[in-house]
């Protein structure tokens, strides 16, 4: 057995210590927060401004470290592998000359792309950590300990004006005078009885069929009001006389006109 | 006797550092703090009551004073700016019809009694009609009416000359005038323009002796 | 309408004194208390900004300061008083990698949606962890954005504002530096093809809606 030289020794630590890393990066992959955060810890190990990173390079470490994870048969997240496949297209674009028919953006664009991205989220960590690092109430300072409410007061003021109080009196000193209801106004109201009568007298001219309306009184037919009311009136006398057998009634579509003609005319 | 060692490590604050520490602590507490508290709270060696002293000084005549309350301590709102703890709602309402026309009627008719009253509106009058009149200074009592039951007369008020701006009750237009103006020529259309009004003095019912109808 | 009396009857009393009723006012509020509704209980003619001016350099240098906390003012203690406070300090859940994230990306983004919160992060958010945010009131919603689907924004609030004791949104750490780096600009993926991050998130809604990812 020969004692291993310095240099293979060397060799050794160094490949245990890629190991180790590695499997830290592999064994800790349900910490990481999906693939851009793990392009950002694999990118921080370049050392360099984001803003300088060799995404080539970045694609390579990444897709390194997906076959790690195959050969330790972890089953990484599909958004993982949507992510190498993406890196290796954008390696193979990154490493062929151009191709002059391509359409879209070009690999340069996308690379720079994803460099911003990383840039951004590590901006934004490191503005949570400034964020959270902020004197904090409740921690560092504190609200006022004993608040007093504030009690809410409803004042209601009344308001009249001098016109308000004449024109109440006004109306209190006209309403005696006021005429209720009146009946005259309801003497302009053709009645069962009237209507009955009316028609009794006019059916024997009525040989032939006629509209109703035209046995409505004269001067009725003038004020929609008081038409409403000689139309009902006289419909209603027209029935009693259909029951009594001395009209015959007739309709021949709904709302068409209503004729009438007298039975005892046959 | 052997001293704390902190007692003599680190000197007390100086007595204005000491002030505003314990107005901090005056100031977030959810409760008076005693003395003895605050002593438990702040750097060893600090001179509670010293600072006390010149706190509560500071605090004169500002708007949040220093108190004991018991052997404790607490910032309150000076009794003066007690008026800023509530906050008042101003409403302005339209008074009734039914306490507009009772206003009408005293104010013409005054001195005048509630019987009176009722047989001119030919309604009842609300007890709580009358209430918010006297409430809002417009009218108060006059003499007793000198007959059976003696009832208490209603007048109106200086309140209510200033609101309406009157000199005096002899400024109320005469119903001549009234008619002359032609106000008293509200009468109604034919055909049911009496509906509306109608309606409106039911509130004033005999059963009803709640003030909501009061408001329209 | 008419005015109130005392707009017209008094003089806006002199500044100390609107100072010290504002001194009140404030010292009695847990809560930020707005200009606008300080001017309101304030008696007429008062100068409110005039007044905050003058209160806040009273206390300066106090166990308690003036701060303004977007439109509103409060009284705070201290910061560096902060160790004395041990009796008021409350434990607050320790915040998840995630919401905090998010939340930063809300404060230096706003108005901002949930796919550019993802898009920044490169993970689906997790409903739960909005949900925090808004329960703690720290973020609300703002207006939908005028793009297809009008997704909701997200902003931060007041109560965000004052918890860490910022004056406004222009106040947080760096957003000067970053808004001139570009790194809050809305810079969408050439050819979209990284933008698939919309797709991947709707089968992760639907499993992740344990909060357990939010706490560490």
């Amino acid at each position: 057995m020969s004692e291993p030289t310095p240099q293979e020794i060397a060799e050794f630590e160094q490949t245990t210590q890629e190991r180790i890393a590695s499997e830290a990066l592999l064994v800790d992959v349900d910490g990481f927060e999906g693939p851009l955060d793990i392009l950002l810890t694999l990118a921080r190990t370049q050392k360099v401004d984001l803003r300088k990173i060799s995404v080539l390079e970045l694609a390579e470490q990444y897709l390194k470290f997906v076959e790690e994870a195959k050969k330790l048969r972890i089953e990484l997240a599909a958004d993982y592998l949507v992510m190498a496949a993406w890196l290796a297209f954008l390696k193979s674009r990154l490493l062929l000359p151009p191709d002059p028919s391509d359409e879209g953006p070009s690999a340069e664009e996308l690379a720079a792309h994803l460099a911003f991205q990383l840039e951004r989220l590590e901006a934004m960590r490191r503005s949570a950590a400034k964020l959270m690092a902020r004197d904090q109430m409740g921690r560092d300072f504190f609200v006022r300990g004993i608040p007093e409410a504030v009690s809410q007061n409803r004042k209601v003021t009344y308001t009249a004006t001098i016109l308000d109080l004449m024109q109440a009196y006004a109306y209190i000193k006209t309403k005696d005078s006021f005429e209720p209801l009146h009946m005259r106004e309801r003497e302009r109201l053709v009645t069962l009885e009237q209507a009955l009568e009316r028609m009794r007298t006019l059916i024997g001219h009525a040989v032939e069929w006629g509209d109703l309306n035209q046995f409505l009184p004269d001067g009725w037919r003038d004020d929609p009001k008081f038409l409403r009311s000689a139309t009902a009136s006289t419909f209603a006398a027209a029935l009693e006389l259909v029951k009594e057998g001395k009209l015959e009634i007739r309709q021949s579509e709904t709302f068409a006109p209503i004729q009438i003609k007298s039975k005892s005319s046959e | 006797m052997t001293k704390e060692p902190n007692e003599t490590l680190f000197d007390a604050p100086p007595i204005g550092e000491q002030e505003r520490m314990i107005e901090a602590i005056l100031f977030a507490s959810a409760e008076p703090v005693s003395k003895t508290a605050i002593a438990d709270r702040l750097p060893h060696g600090c001179d509670v009551s010293e600072a006390l002293v010149h706190l509560r000084k500071r605090y004169e005549g500002r708007g949040v004073k220093l108190v004991k309350v018991g052997d404790a301590w607490a910032f309150r709102t000076a009794p003066d700016l007690g008026f800023l703890m509530q906050k008042e709602r101003f409403e302005t309402r339209k008074l009734s019809r039914a306490a507009i026309e009772t206003l009408a009627i005293i104010a013409y008719h005054q001195p005048t009694t509630r019987s009176e009253i009722e047989e001119i509106r030919g309604v009842s009058v609300s007890r709580g009609t009358i209430d918010l009149l006297l409430e809002l200074e417009w009218i108060k009592l006059g003499r007793r009416r000198m007959t059976p039951g003696r009832p208490v007369t209603f007048i109106v008020t200086q309140v209510f000359l200033d609101h309406f701006g009157l000199e005096s009750e002899r400024d109320l237009p005469g119903v001549k005038e009234l008619r002359d103006s032609g106000l008293l020529d509200n009468r109604p259309a034919p055909g049911g323009l009496l509906d509306d009004t109608s309606q409106e003095n039911e509130d004033d019912d005999l059963e009803n002796t709640d003030q909501d109808d009061m408001f329209e």
